[in-house]
């Protein structure tokens, strides 16, 4: 096969190569109305994959509420924004590098980073902070370690490199990982409300411009690879590994923002999975026009590239910017300065069509239209899988004296081998960082902090789609109210097994309605997010994971809350309730019960009245603590709070639901005695119930256990790191 | 009168904008100095920020030592001008020998961002002065902030009171746990931990306030001088 | 024993340190500088009286530690030189 | 033309990622290997042409770009070699 640009015949073998089935190819004969040219069948290949296409996700999604009175811009452009008030808008967005961080982890990893950055200052916004959501196998599979020492060096390479925090994140593990990880990035950035940029065209006559980095052939269909499943023979995908240049990108966020000072540009699009195709298709399809492309003016890398790999490459730090006539030397000048290649390459046209040539002679010549609304659309068989078996009564005399076991468990334990890769205080602005129940970052200038968090729950989700979205939705919420902030807006990534299996289509579904449910319900606008499917090895799906980041806003003097207990002799008080759902708990899982029963449900008019108290206890300065009870209930949520060093004698036993139960709508308080009429007034009609007091370096349950805080901390800290460091090194991990 | 500090932007700088800020906020001018500029403006003190410039490859600060505008900041440290060098900065400083030393890969290979106490020592520089003595707490984020020299080198640093900032705990194996030299004359400072991090107690805390305090007065008089408040 | 295991990018892997330098040095005046590729080497050295315990001599045991943890063969190859 | 340069660090100078190295290999099972030290080698083109322009010829060349950017001469010494 010659990936050249001559009319070879297209053969049912290039179709398949391409991941088109029969049906597609008959189809995209139909609306072209005539035989593709082999570079036209790459574009439809990319066009039309799971990834650019949205085939089977598509549907589903409309069901999610994108609108609100904050929404600027929703789902639909590079990233969403939101209002801020006072001229400010927040403009984030969550993507997947699943597939290529297995494969190669720390270039996976990092240009999974690179890509999110653009998308968010593509739209015109300086990114502000980044998170990371990450999953992995099992400890004791081969692999784990080096995919997790692989992928935190990439993110933190790529992360640091660029110069944004990178404040948040979360890591779990689980054997649904073990051939397919989870790595999905984060970024926010802050714009003007009134100086958002699109990727549009603009009027016909107007000027496309290629800046950034050369294309080289790396990546070369990455965008068919996120759409397949691995399996063998994926081994040989492998030279398709793009290399990301956070240097490189670094001056492009520069220089783009430079560019965007001034009044010079019309459009602008990053270049992200299927690279100039899909950055140049989708302009053109928002601006309604067509778009003419020199491919033979485009910055190379390498010699002998033809059209096929221009415009399939995912070379990594590239943007198309569309202007004015007459302004080229304002673009020259910028990236010049900037030491970026920056070349004119084609124009806008008034004929609807996409065409490309190649030293003067037309490769490919597509209505626009035609690529981006004839895309199949396909509403997938769903079904429900087999009811999975109820949660068996589990036997343990000593559920308290667990408590170790349970702090040293991979999806509780301490990550700051992570995140100490991290730089997550540059800027200057991170009021709380990594390892808090959300992170706090102010904007410079204002009275305005933004809070992150990130969430997911396969253990849940797994149970019961609909039940275990909501539930992350709330969580996400309830750790915005812990830092005091109330949620603005949502971005998802919908980490789903292979969507022809009914089974898995209908998890997805469900999951989507969950999150919509939740969202309407708390009053939190989706405004972007990102699909990865086929996240299977040899047919094995993982957890289903919708991955969900929430920013909310906090305005007013620095709130003065914190995670841990900071002193002895404060009151420490339970909001919410007693638990007892142990479905789907790390609880459950310690025995081999994950996969039995069902999850937590969520009652939103408890989980409202939660989150609106702790806004106003932290809003009134009334708490030095707050700290939402998750993974492993209230005993592991009263030990996290003892980790600076400082413990206490707490009314804590009963039985493991009581412990270890993962209900919702729960958080844990500290105040001074001093406040105490003060927390009770601001927590009217909030299940509220006195648990003890801080105090000494002994954490003490029910005059029947006294833990020695300094040992617990052990195993809370050291777990993962000597985990990681058991093992043999199995990778260098280094760019 | 303000006294004007130029914060020189390389490509692939991060912490810039931070450290104009600091600066700003201790009553200086900051004036933003591209790498390109063959000529420094008239300013008091030149800062040399963290970050990744030239995206670190190769050795950090290698290539963007030979960006033009540095001529001009090799002349303003000979006559002894008050020169900083932050992080990246520091290894600017290190590759054009303004400060001595080389800095490798942290013993633990991985890059780190987390709070050190480091003690004040050695001769008063215009970042130190009345600081001398006080212990310090301060934000590291770097890969390559292990410090090194051959023992020749490192006994004259010792013995002449180069040293200006060393760790109380060691976080990435530099020799004799430095964490922050001077040239001879003490005007060129480079260190890798960030000082403009910590300068407002909402964000971090104000260890490294005493920093600028004290470059704002050496602006104006003669060393050593004492830092009004430093944390001394 | 001692032996060079020299690594290197395979062909049409982005080398975007390479490239920097390049610049570097065609910024510094040396224009004629036309592509640099960087890799790296170990120089290690083998204890003979163990390496004899392994059947297939150090070549192979060197060539095994390449392709474990030397190199990162999805993007690298490399190259094992005894001396 | 084509050249190598090979850059190493100076006997007595700390290699934390050699070292690192080397223990990984001997965790793993290599317990053969004593030490490992690790060197970069760039492989540079340079156009014979621009290059004639200056005198000296291209070795002459390459060990000032060495001397100026390629090494850090207090801790790395470097080897040029044309092919
Ligand atoms: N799960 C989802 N929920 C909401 N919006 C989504 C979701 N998935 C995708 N989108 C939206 O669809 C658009 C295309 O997404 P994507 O292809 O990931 O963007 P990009 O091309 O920038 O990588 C984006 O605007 C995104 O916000
Ligand atoms: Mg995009």
């Amino acid at each position: 096969m010659n990936p050249g640009n001559e009319q070879d015949t297209i053969t049912d073998e290039m179709v398949q190569k391409h991941g088109l089935s029969p049906e597609e190819y008959q189809r995209l004969l139909g609306v072209l109305g005539r035989e593709p040219t082999f570079v036209e069948l790459g574009v439809f290949s990319v066009m039309w994959s799971e990834h650019c296409s949205y085939k089977s996700s598509r549907i589903h999604l409309g069901r999610l509420p994108t609108t609100g009175p904050r929404v600027l811009i929703g789902p639909g452009e590079n990233a969403g924004v939101v209002d801020l008030g006072d001229g400010l808008a927040a403009c984030f967005k969550m993507e997947s590098h699943n597939h290529p961080s297995y494969i190669e982890p720390y270039q996976g990893a990092a240009t999974g980073v690179g890509g999110i950055l653009r998308d968010v200052f593509t739209m015109g916004a300086r990114p502000v902070a980044l998170m990371d959501s990450l999953r992995f196998g099992r400890l004791d599979h081969p692999k784990t370690r080096g995919l997790v020492r692989g992928v935190v060096a990439g993110i933190a390479g790529y992360g640091n490199c660029m110069g944004v925090p990178t404040v948040a994140g979360e890591t779990r593990f689980d054997r649904s990982y073990d051939g397919n990880c989870l790595v999905n990035a984060f970024c926010c950035g802050i714009v003007a409300s009134d100086r958002i940029f699109l990727g549009t065209t603009g009027a016909p006559g107007n000027k496309v411009f290629y800046v950034g980095a050369g294309t080289g052939r790396d990546g070369i269909h990455g965008a068919t690879m996120a759409s397949t499943e691995f399996g063998e023979g994926s081994e040989e995908k492998r030279p398709t590994v793009q290399v990301g240049d956070p240097f490189q990108e670094k001056l492009l966020l520069e220089a783009c923002l430079e560019l965007m000072q001034g009044t010079a540009i019309v459009g602008i699009q990053d270049m992200g999975a299927a690279g100039l195709t899909s950055s140049s298709v989708e302009m053109a399809g928002r601006g309604g026009r067509g778009l003419l492309l020199r491919l033979d003016l485009v910055p190379m890398r390498e010699t002998g590239m033809v059209p096929y790999e221009l415009l399939l490459s995912e070379s990594q730090e590239r943007m198309l910017i569309v202007i004015e006539p007459g302004r080229e030397q304002e673009v020259f000048d910028v990236f010049r300065k900037w030491d970026l290649s920056v070349a004119e390459i084609g124009e806008v046209t008034d004929d609807g069509v996409w065409r490309c040539t190649w030293h003067g002679e037309e490769v490919a010549a597509i209505p626009v239209a035609v690529l981006t609304d004839s895309a199949p659309k396909y509403d997938r068989p769903q079904q429900a899988p087999a009811a999975l078996p109820g949660l068996p009564e589990i036997v343990d005399p000593d559920p308290v004296g667990r408590l170790p076991a349970m702090l040293a468990d991979p999806d509780i334990s301490d990550k700051q081998w992570i995140w100490r890769q991290y730089d997550h205080q540059v800027g200057t602005d991170t009021v709380v960082g990594p390892g808090a129940d959300a992170a706090l970052v102010r904007i410079k200038g204002t009275r305005k902090y933004l809070a992150y968090v990130c969430d997911s729950n396969g253990r849940h989700v797994v149970l019961d789609p609909f039940v275990g979205t909501a539930g992350q939705v709330a969580e996400c919420a309830r750790n915005l109210a812990c830092v005091g902030a109330t949620p603005v807006g949502l971005s998802d990534c919908m980490n789903f097994g292979n969507p022809r299996k009914p089974e898995i289509m209908w998890q997805f579904a469900r999951s989507v309605d969950g999150m919509a449910e939740a969202c309407r319900a708390l009053g939190v606008p989706v405004i972007s997010g990102n699909v990865s499917l086929y996240n299977e090895t040899d047919g094995v799906g993982i957890l289903p994971t919708p991955g969900l980041a929430m920013v909310g806003l906090y305005e007013g003097p620095p709130p003065r809350v914190a995670g841990r207990f900071p002193r002895g002799g404060l009151t420490v008080a339970l909001l919410g309730g007693v638990g007892r759902s142990l479905g789907g708990s790390v609880y459950a899982r310690q025995f081999g019960f994950d996969r039995h029963g069902s999850p937590p449900l969520v009652d939103y008019a408890a989980e409202v009245a939660l989150h609106d108290a702790l806004r106003a206890l932290i809003g009134a300065g009334a708490v030095e603590v707050a700290h939402d009870l998750s993974d492993g209930g209230l005993l592991v949520a009263l030990a996290e709070c003892c980790m600076e060093g400082v413990g206490g004698i707490f009314n804590v036993g009963g039985d493991a639901g009581a412990l270890y139960g993962e209900d919702h709508g729960r958080a844990l308080i500290a105040f001074a005695p001093e406040h105490a009429v003060q927390v009770r007034a601001l927590t009217e009609g909030v299940s509220f119930r006195e648990l003890g007091h801080t105090g000494g370096d002994v954490l003490r349950l029910a005059d029947t256990h006294g833990y020695a805080v300094a040992e617990l901390q052990a195993v809370w800290r050291n777990s993962f790191p000597e985990w990681l460091n058991a093992g043999a090194v199995a990778t260098l991990a280094t760019a | 009168m303000t006294a004007r500090v130029a914060v020189i932007t390389f490509p692939g700088s991060n912490c810039d904008a931070d450290l104009r800020h600091a600066v700003g906020l201790f009553g200086m001018q900051a004036v933003a100095v591209w790498h390109k500029d063959s000529t420094l403006p008239a300013v008091d003190a030149v800062l040399l920020p963290g970050g990744f410039s030239y995206g670190d490859y190769l050795r950090c600060g290698a290539i963007a030592r030979f960006s033009p505008v540095m001529v001009d900041v090799v002349r303003f440290a000979g006559r002894g001008g008050p020169v900083l060098g932050v992080c990246n900065g520091f290894q600017i400083l290190t590759e054009c020998g303004l400060v001595p030393g080389v800095l490798l890969r942290n013993s633990g290979l991985t890059f780190q961002c987390r709070d050190v106490n480091l003690r004040v020592e050695g001769k008063p520089t215009p970042f130190t002065g009345g600081l001398v003595g006080a212990t310090l707490r301060l934000p590291i984020a770097h890969a390559e902030g292990n410090w090194f020299a051959d023992a020749e080198t490192l006994a004259r640093v010792e013995g002449e009171g180069q040293v200006i900032f060393r760790y109380l705990g060691n976080p990435n194996g530099s020799v004799h746990d430095i964490a922050g030299v001077s040239n001879s004359a003490g005007n060129v400072v480079g260190l890798m931990p960030h000082p403009e991090r910590y300068v407002e107690a909402d964000v971090g805390g104000t260890d490294g306030a005493g920093v600028f305090r004290s470059l704002s007065a050496s602006c104006f008089g003669a060393l050593p001088l004492k830092a009004p408040g430093a944390t001394a | 024993m001692r032996a060079r295991v020299y690594v290197t990018l395979k062909p049409g892997v982005h080398d975007p340190a390479g490239t920097a330098v390049q610049g570097g040095l065609v910024s510094m005046g040396y224009e004629e500088v036309r592509s640099v590729r960087i890799g790296k080497f170990f120089e290690v050295e083998v204890d003979d009286d163990l390496s004899a315990q392994h059947a297939g001599g150090p070549r192979a045991r060197l060539e095994e530690m390449c392709r474990k943890l030397l190199a990162n063969t999805v993007i690298e190859s490399f190259r094992v030189e005894l001396l």
